[in-house]
């Protein structure tokens, strides 16, 4: 513990004008697009453009998704993230059936993004931090799912395809973080943007649908930033251009169980 | 044989939404008929695996244009018995489970992105809409 | 009405005219002549309720036939299974509103269709492989056969390939019984299969597919076993007491 | 060489439908059970997203590896050329092709969405254990079934012990399997242990045999059809190796478990103050399921006593269970080390916040579809023995084949019927 | 060995299905009757010029007094479940002999004439012309049919071949075309009562006789009473019970259970037979004018109760038909079914504790037992389905030490026909005899081999008769075959006669009563 390590990604472009073109121009847009609807609208009520452009192409392996979290920034009390991955996939919209005791509702409900308060055992520091899917590159999620229905995008989300999940949750059994969450009861509203419904397993998706009408942030990043604490910061890890890998170069961060070398996408420093 | 289409055959079209102020669906009304659960299935893997949004067959653009509203524009959820997606398919005795999981009336911000392709390709103007009463036909 | 529309509905009206009359005729035969003797096969049930057990075994599991021959059983079996779940899929067609189980078990009229087909094909198999089957089967066996592996596969690749519209059809069907039916689509395969489905309905009362209701009215399965306890006696008979 | 004469189950019509009536009515509870749990979701169920899988994953490997541990019989009798277990084969591969059924029917009814079990058996990753386990599952059922036909239909003889042999090694990948898929979460420290597998295996062979033994004591006598004491004391004996097995790999497993400084806490938590783990560990699986039984097999008065073997049966049936139970949900309770050095303070999804084991108690809906699929296990058993020549019309000692050791200079040509 | 002018198939371990081989028995044929055996029967004496257009009337008459027919003919889908059923052809490899192939004889006709599928397109449903060609098929072919409804088990819808062959000789009976075998046998039972034409002081003498012996090697006073007025039991037995091997000794088996169990009992002289052949020539008519003697003699001599002897087409015909044919039985005591089996009698008592047994005494035997096909498949002992097949296995587990069954698929309600039912029994038909016990005779074989089984009893007469005929030809011993009442008689315990005062009184009474 407290060993700090170097990104390693070996797949890492040498050249970042690797990515498409379409991909570079759009992102390119897209930046100016976001910071102007974030700069006008409300927290967690982040309209979106009309006018961008969806995606036609599919995803490549030329770029990887990725957070940082900055466990220094995250403070203590604060659950902005929490919430706004809440409405933005709307799990706020979840109720507790009436005749379910709330302790045992608080274990079943879907969770996309957690906080966690932790203690160093010896020096009695206290970490705050969220904790979601880590996207992990070599997801145990994945490998052991028997229809294919947890998949990994090639660029780099880590889902579940919900036409094709079972419900059998061996994906959660095999998740070393706890990340994923079992739809526990029928789902009357859900969002356009993010279906979901019973039977089903669920997991943070990197706003997988900000992703594809080409914003740039997801939505804890955003709520984060708009708390004014800035502990997350987005972007793609292939691209040495990108804040996330400026970000990385300048902090020593760390994945949480290393031990496993599942490469994830999401990585703490400060812990 | 002639091929003979199913002209006369009642619609499902309900007023009181887009469509039927619209001339033609995304592909041709015999397709559509025939083939609309393809479609939208194919369009299902390349969304979710590709993450490809803009193509016209997205179910949510089937329920932005489909969806009906009644006389306070309130839209009505598209899988009930007495609407758009749930007479036809009452009246096949298919048990579609798509809206589990799919929001049944277009709801939350980004609804409209979801459709967007599809209007553009059939040509057509999002905002139109046509009156519960079908007064406008 | 298009000339299409008109031929099928004409028809589908004569097919079912002659698979009705045709089969009421022969179970009102069947039901008329007398079984004179008690000749159940023993052991058998020696009460009713038994006999509706044993009745219901034949009719469900085919008993007798498994007893017989294992292969000829499953084949036999999956054919008859998957085509009573095609049928009660196929009632979608027939019927506005359609009945709940009838909604819930639809979708397994799709595997039923695929069974159906497998085991035809392998009750056809054996036609041609086993010398004793072979001995027996006249080409009107072959016939029937192929007709419904023919209806399987039309429907069949109806449902996966070259799809027809669904609407369209039962309206048609739902129309015949107002004498007005709307326009039946023209989808090459539709055609084909419909036509051969009103071909298995005319031919039903005049072939072996009597086995069905015929089944029924076997007293060596359907008589209970009591000749000791109650007399049994046909009315031709009881005449030749009364010389 | 005497021909084995295998007869019908005949018990009375009245007894026979009373005992199907029985079972079919603990499996409509079990149908009931599941149809409530479908409509409502998982809620009502004592599941959540810590402890994913509950009681009826119980039953379900429970009955799953009892059906690789059932066929142990037949393996025994063919590939091992036991000519004296060769008469109870048939009634080996029915029970072993019936618990798999009841077992995967638990486990698919259980799925958060089993009307896409076609989605299941079409679509396969091959990457997961899981999905291979469908084909060890689909592949058992049909060799099982092939196996049945070879010994009971003469021209399988020549094929029997072939097909026996694939039989034998794909049932030790089937129970392998089943012990790795929770073999290979490394995610959980319980079950971060590759001996889970070989363990499963041992225990598969001590609950399918007690199964068997039960089922077989139970039908025989049912109809008065003779036991002799030679096979049933070569049975118990058996018994009593794989139960002393069991002990050796919890044993291993534990001592495993220790040699990794970092899981003694796991291993604490689980001897000492696991709560119902600990007690279900103790009392369950090594008292009822281990010594009881092992005393009463080693006794040298009571296991002369058909009650009481059958009762020591009935006993590492009992204790199997509890295994399972703690197997399965104990290790999943006790939290995930993701943070190692320190400890959850709080935690919005309830990770072990302050080292505690997440909750689970099972509720009934969940115990009657488990209990369904045993009843659906013992349903195709009895239909199969009824329909089907699968008993042989006497165990008794005059009229099962010579013991192996005599049969050896007589070769395969002995094993001939 | 016995001799034989054909090939006696080989016995092997396991029942194989033979390939099908056409026309291997198209030579065989009984004997025709002769204008006086058809005569007495209401038959006419040799075939009719009109004969087609008689015989296809026939056959419509048959089609509206018979559901089984009708529904029969209707109904085969051809599925082969039963083809490889038949002992005929198992033995004999003629698919005519393959159930199906012997309906199709008739089945082929009755499309052409009477369905418009083969009115219209006779090659497309395998109809065909009633010519001479078919005619000799079928006198062929219906006579290699024992009707012993082994197919029927097997058949989805039951179809019964029996009822097929039945019809079909009853067709040819109508148009002159009689076989001798039957119809002669039938003419002797009009004429003197019983199918050997054994005349009443014969066996008056015969009986007498067995009563000696009995008392000879017994020392105990049996009775072996006829035509004895007023007592309670009238038993009816095959004829051959009275004098040949091994039956009598089934005679003397029921002679000592009446003994122990202390009723009066006995024969007729009117109705000194329980085989009724009319049912073999599947004449309703005739059949009933068999049974019909069997009420006169109960009437007659007063008695209480009726059980029947050992025989299997005659228990058939007792157990499922008098009723119909001579009911009701009103008179009787109704107490007691009409009629019961010698087998549900002598159970009975078994049960009730009132017989001993020394089951020593049929030590020198290893026992197996054949059920014979009427018992089996078309009739019942006891109040539980199934019951022919367990009352005979007490009985012989109660009277033998050793007693091993034959394969689970050739007994019970699988069980093989000896080869000699049907009315078949007869020396011109030797070679179709000998081949259709095959299958039978297999099984025997097996556990003689294999359990060191010697012998095997039986419960009818025909299946006796043609067993001590045909295990010789297969190189077997005639008398492994005995009689279920020959072990009842060897191995019961007999109370002496003048011991016991009870059992004086029951003697006098019976003697009073004679
Ligand atoms: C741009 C608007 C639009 C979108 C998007 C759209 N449709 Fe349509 N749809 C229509 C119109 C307009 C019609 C009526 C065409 C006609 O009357 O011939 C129609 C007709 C249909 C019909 C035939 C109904 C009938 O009663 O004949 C079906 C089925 C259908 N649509 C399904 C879908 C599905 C599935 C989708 C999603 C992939 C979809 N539609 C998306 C406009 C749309
Ligand atoms: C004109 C009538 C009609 C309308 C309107 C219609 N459908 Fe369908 N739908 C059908 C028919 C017919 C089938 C296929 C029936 C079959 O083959 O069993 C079908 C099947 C489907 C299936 C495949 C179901 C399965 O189980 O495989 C999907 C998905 C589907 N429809 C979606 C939609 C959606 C979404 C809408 C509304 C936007 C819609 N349909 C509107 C007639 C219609
Ligand atoms: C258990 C939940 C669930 C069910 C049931 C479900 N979907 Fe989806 N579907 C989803 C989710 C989640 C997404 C979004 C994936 C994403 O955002 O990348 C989605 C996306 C889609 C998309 C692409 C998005 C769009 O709007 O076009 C299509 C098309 C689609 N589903 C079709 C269907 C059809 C057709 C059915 C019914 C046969 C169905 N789905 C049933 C969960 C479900
Ligand atoms: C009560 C309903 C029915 C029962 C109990 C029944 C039973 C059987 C059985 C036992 C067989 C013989 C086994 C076999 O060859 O498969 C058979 C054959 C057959 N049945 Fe049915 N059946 C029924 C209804 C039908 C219907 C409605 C059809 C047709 C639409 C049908 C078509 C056939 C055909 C074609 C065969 C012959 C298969 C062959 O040639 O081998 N059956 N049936
Ligand atoms: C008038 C009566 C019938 C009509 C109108 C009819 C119509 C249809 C249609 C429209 C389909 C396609 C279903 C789809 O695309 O989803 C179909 C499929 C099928 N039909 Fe029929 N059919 C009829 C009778 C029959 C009969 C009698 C049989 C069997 C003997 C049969 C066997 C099948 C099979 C096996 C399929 C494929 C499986 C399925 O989709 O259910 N059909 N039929
Ligand atoms: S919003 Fe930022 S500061 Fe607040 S909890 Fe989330 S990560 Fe920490
Ligand atoms: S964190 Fe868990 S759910 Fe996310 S990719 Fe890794 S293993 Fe899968
Ligand atoms: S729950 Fe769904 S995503 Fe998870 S392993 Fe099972 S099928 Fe795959
Ligand atoms: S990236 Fe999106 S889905 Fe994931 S935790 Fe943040 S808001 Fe939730
Ligand atoms: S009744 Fe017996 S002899 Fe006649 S065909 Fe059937 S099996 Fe053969
Ligand atoms: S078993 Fe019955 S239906 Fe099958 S071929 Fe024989 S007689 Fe015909």
């Amino acid at each position: 513990m407290g060993k700090t390590t170097e990104m390693k990604d070996h797949h890492e472009p040498t050249d970042p004008t690797d990515a498409g073109p379409a991909d570079s121009g759009r992102r390119a847009f897209m930046g100016v697009a976001a910071g102007i609807t974030a700069a006008v609208v409300a927290p967690g009520v982040v309209l979106h453009s009309v006018t961008a452009a969806p995606r036609s192409e599919a995803v490549t392996s030329d770029v990887r998704w990725g957070l940082l979290i900055d466990t220094a920034k995250c403070v203590d009390g604060c659950s902005a993230c929490v919430d706004a991955c809440d409405r933005e996939n709307g799990l706020n919209l979840q109720n507790k059936p009436a005749s379910a005791s709330q302790e045992h509702w608080d274990d079943q409900k879907a969770v996309w993004i957690r906080k966690v308060q932790l203690q160093d055992n010896q020096t009695g520091r206290v970490t705050n931090l969220p904790l979601m899917c880590q996207h992990c590159e070599h997801p145990p999620c994945v490998d052991v799912c028997p229809t294919g229905a947890s998949f990994k995008r090639a660029d780099g989300i880590v889902m579940v395809d919900r036409h094709t999940c079972i419900g059998c949750r061996y994906c959660m059994m095999a998740c070393p973080y706890k990340a994923r969450s079992f739809i526990h009861k029928a789902v009357e509203d859900q969002l356009t943007r993010v279906p979901r419904g019973k039977g089903c397993v669920e997991s943070c998706n990197l706003c997988v649908h900000r992703r594809d009408f080409g914003e740039d942030s997801t939505a804890c990043v955003d709520a984060c930033r708009e708390a004014g604490h800035e502990a997350i910061v987005f972007g793609d890890l292939k691209d040495p251009e990108s804040s996330i890998r400026k970000h990385l170069a300048e902090m020593a961060s760390r994945q949480i169980r290393e031990d496993l070398s599942l490469n994830t996408g999401v990585r703490y420093s400060g812990i | 044989a002639q091929v003979v289409l199913a002209a006369d055959a009642k619609t499902y079209v309900l007023e009181g939404s887009k469509a039927a102020a619209l001339e033609s669906c995304v592909e041709p009304t015999d397709v559509m008929r025939r083939k609309h659960m393809e479609l939208i299935k194919h369009q299902r893997d390349e969304t979710v695996h590709g993450g490809i949004r803009s193509s016209k067959h997205s179910l949510a653009g089937c329920v932005e244009c489909h969806i009906r509203s009644d006389a306070d524009h309130v839209p009505q959820p598209i899988h009930r018995k007495d609407e758009f997606c749930g007479a036809c398919h009452a009246f096949t005795a298919v048990n579609l489970n798509c809206f589990d999981c799919h929001a049944s009336v277009p709801k939350g911000p980004g609804a409209e992105q979801a459709s967007h392709a599809a209007f553009q390709a059939v040509g057509a103007d999002r905002s139109v809409q046509a009156r519960p009463d079908g007064e406008d036909h | 009405m298009s000339f299409l529309t008109t031929v099928y509905a004409y028809l589908y009206y004569f097919a079912a005219l002659v698979l009705l009359a045709g089969v009421t005729f022969k179970v009102v035969q069947y039901a008329r002549t007398p079984a004179p003797l008690k000749i159940p096969t023993t052991p058998a049930p020696t009460t009713k309720a038994g006999v509706v057990l044993r009745m219901t075994r034949e009719v469900v599991l085919f008993e007798s036939l498994f007893r017989g021959n294992k292969w000829t059983w499953i084949f036999g079996w999956i054919f008859h299974f998957g085509l009573f779940l095609v049928t009660l899929r196929h009632l979608r067609y027939f019927m506005e509103p359609v009945w709940l189980p009838i909604e819930l078990v639809q979708p397994f009229g799709i595997y039923g269709g695929m069974a159906m087909v497998v085991g035809l094909a392998g009750l056809w198999a054996r036609r041609f492989f086993v010398d004793r089957v072979r001995y027996i089967s006249s080409p009107s066996d072959h016939l029937i056969l192929a007709l419904l592996i023919a209806i399987g596969c039309t429907g069949l690749l109806m449902t996966f390939v070259f799809h027809t519209d669904v609407v369209a059809v039962k309206s048609f069907f739902i129309g015949l019984y107002s004498f007005d039916p709307p326009p039946l689509p023209g989808d090459p395969l539709l055609l084909l299969h419909l036509f051969l489905v009103a071909a298995l309905m005319i031919i039903f009362p005049y072939s072996k597919l009597l086995h069905a209701p015929g089944l029924f009215f076997s007293p060596s399965r359907n008589q209970v076993d009591n000749p000791r306890e109650q007399r049994h006696i046909a009315p031709w008979a009881k005449r030749l007491e009364q010389e | 060489m005497k021909r084995i004469i295998y007869r019908e189950w005949r018990i009375p019509p009245a007894r026979y439908w009373g005992l199907l009536g029985i079972l079919a009515s603990v499996v409509v509870i079990g149908a009931l059970a599941f149809a409530y749990m479908e409509h409502e979701g998982h809620w009502v169920t004592g599941m959540s997203n810590s402890v994913v899988w509950g009681t009826p994953h119980v039953f379900a490997v429970f009955l799953i590896i009892s059906a690789s541990g059932a066929l142990n019989i037949a393996s025994i009798g063919t590939v091992f050329r036991k000519p004296l277990y060769k008469p109870l084969g048939r009634l080996s591969g029915l029970l072993s092709a019936a618990l798999l059924m009841g077992g995967l029917l638990v486990l698919v009814l259980d799925l958060g969405r089993p009307e896409r079990l076609v989605v299941a058996m079409t679509t396969y990753n091959f990457r997961s254990i899981f999905a291979w386990n469908i084909f060890l599952y689909s592949g058992f059922m049909a060799i099982v079934i092939a196996y049945l036909w070879s010994m009971a239909d003469r021209h399988g003889e020549p094929y029997n012990r072939p097909i026996g042999i694939l039989a034998t090694f794909w049932r030790l990948a089937l129970t392998t399997g089943t012990g790795a898929i929770f073999g290979f979460l490394v995610a959980r420290q319980a079950y971060d242990a590759a001996i889970l597998a070989p363990m499963f295996v041992v225990m598969s062979f001590a609950y399918g045999l007690a199964i068997f033994m039960l089922v077989m004591m139970f039908t025989f006598t049912e109809e008065g059809r003779p036991i002799g004491e030679r096979i049933l004391c070569r049975l118990k004996n058996l018994l009593g190796i794989f139960i002393l097995g069991v002990f050796y790999f919890t044993l291993v497993y534990h001592l495993t478990k220790l040699y990794g400084a970092k899981n003694h806490d796991l291993v604490g938590w689980l001897l000492l103050d696991g709560g119902i783990y600990t007690f279900m560990f103790w009392v369950g699986w090594v008292l009822v399921g281990g010594l009881m039984p092992l005393g009463i097999i080693y006794h040298p008065v009571l296991s002369k006593d058909r009650t009481w073997i059958a009762a020591a049966c009935g006993l590492v049936i009992v204790g199997g269970l509890a295994s399972m139970y703690v197997i399965i949900i104990g290790s999943q309770a006790y939290p995930m080390q993701m943070f190692p050095g320190h400890t959850v303070l709080a935690s919005g999804f309830f990770d072990g916040v302050q080292g505690e084991a997440s909750r689970y108690s099972p509720t009934i809906p969940e115990v009657l579809l488990g209990l369904g699929g045993v009843a659906i296990a013992l349903l195709i058993t009895s239909v199969g023995v009824r329909v089907l020549q699968f008993l042989p019309e006497s165990l008794a000692d005059d009229v099962l084949p010579v013991d192996e050791e005599k049969i050896v200079e007589q070769g395969p040509a002995g094993a001939k019927a | 060995m016995a001799k034989a002018t054909f090939e006696v198939p080989e016995l092997s371990q396991y029942l194989d299905v033979p390939p099908v081989t056409p026309q291997t028995m198209a030579h065989s044929k009984p004997f025709v009757a002769k204008p006086e055996f058809q005569a007495p029967l209401g038959f006419p004496g040799e075939l009719m010029d009109d004969w087609q257009e008689k015989a296809l009337d026939k056959m419509g008459e048959l089609l509206g007094k018979y559901r089984s027919l009708r529904v029969y003919l209707d109904s085969c889908v051809k599925c082969g479940s039963c083809t490889d059923k038949c002992h005929y052809y198992l033995g004999t490899k003629d698919p005519k002999n393959m159930p199906v192939g012997r309906q199709d004889l008739m089945r082929k006709v009755y499309r052409r004439y009477f369905t418009l599928a083969g009115k219209l397109f006779p090659k497309l449903v395998g109809a065909e012309d009633f010519t001479k060609d078919v005619l000799d098929d079928w006198y062929s072919y219906f006579h290699q049919c024992s009707q012993c409804r082994r197919c029927s088990v097997f058949c989805p819808y039951g179809i019964d071949t029996a009822e097929i062959s039945m019809a079909a000789r009853e067709i040819m009976d109508s148009i002159g075309v009689g076989q001798k075998y039957c119809n002669e046998i039938i003419g002797k039972v009009y004429t003197i009562g019983n199918n050997l034409g054994l005349p009443g002081p014969a066996l008056r003498d015969t009986l007498e006789g067995l009563e000696e012996d009995v008392f000879d090697e017994t020392g105990v006073a049996v009775r072996y009473p006829i035509d004895q007025v007023g007592a309670d039991i009238l038993l009816v037995t095959p004829s051959a019970d009275f004098f040949a091997e091994p039956h009598v000794d089934g005679l003397i088996g029921y002679g000592k259970v009446f003994h122990e169990a202390g009723v009066t009992w006995t024969l007729s002289s009117h109705a000194s037979e329980a085989a009724n052949f009319g049912m073999f020539i599947g004449s309703y008519d005739n059949m009933r004018r068999v049974a019909q003697r069997i009420r006169e003699a109960a009437i007659e001599l007063k008695v209480k109760r009726i059980v029947f002897g050992e025989c299997g087409h005659a228990w058939r015909v007792a157990y499922s038909f008098l009723n119909t044919l001579a009911g009701p039985w009103d008179f009787l005591d109704p107490r007691y079914p009409v009629p019961q089996h010698i087998c549900e009698f002598t159970y009975n008592l078994i049960q009730e504790g009132k017989l001993t047994f020394d089951k020593g005494e049929n030590d020198d035997k290893v026992l197996t037992y054949h059920d014979s096909c009427n018992v089996a498949r078309a009739s019942r002992m006891g109040d539980t389905p199934g019951g022919q097949f367990e009352i005979p296995r007490a009985i012989i587990r109660a009277t033998c030490n050793h007693f091993y069954d034959m394969d689970e698929d050739t007994i019970r309600d699988r069980t093989f026909c000896c080869g000699g039912g049907g009315g078949l029994l007869t020396d011109d038909l030797m070679e179709l005899r000998v081949k259709g016990a095959k299958p039978r005779v297999e099984a025997l074989n097996n556990v003689m081999l294999e359990k060191g089984v010697t012998h095997m009893a039986a419960i009818c007469a025909i299946c006796k008769s043609q067993f001590t005929k045909v295990l010789p030809y297969y190189g077997m011993e005639m008398d492994q075959i005995v009689s279920l009442h020959q072990l009842v008689s060897n191995a019961i315990v007999l109370t002496p006669s003048l011991d016991g005062e009870d059992d004086e009184d029951d003697e006098e009474e019976a003697e009073e009563a004679a």
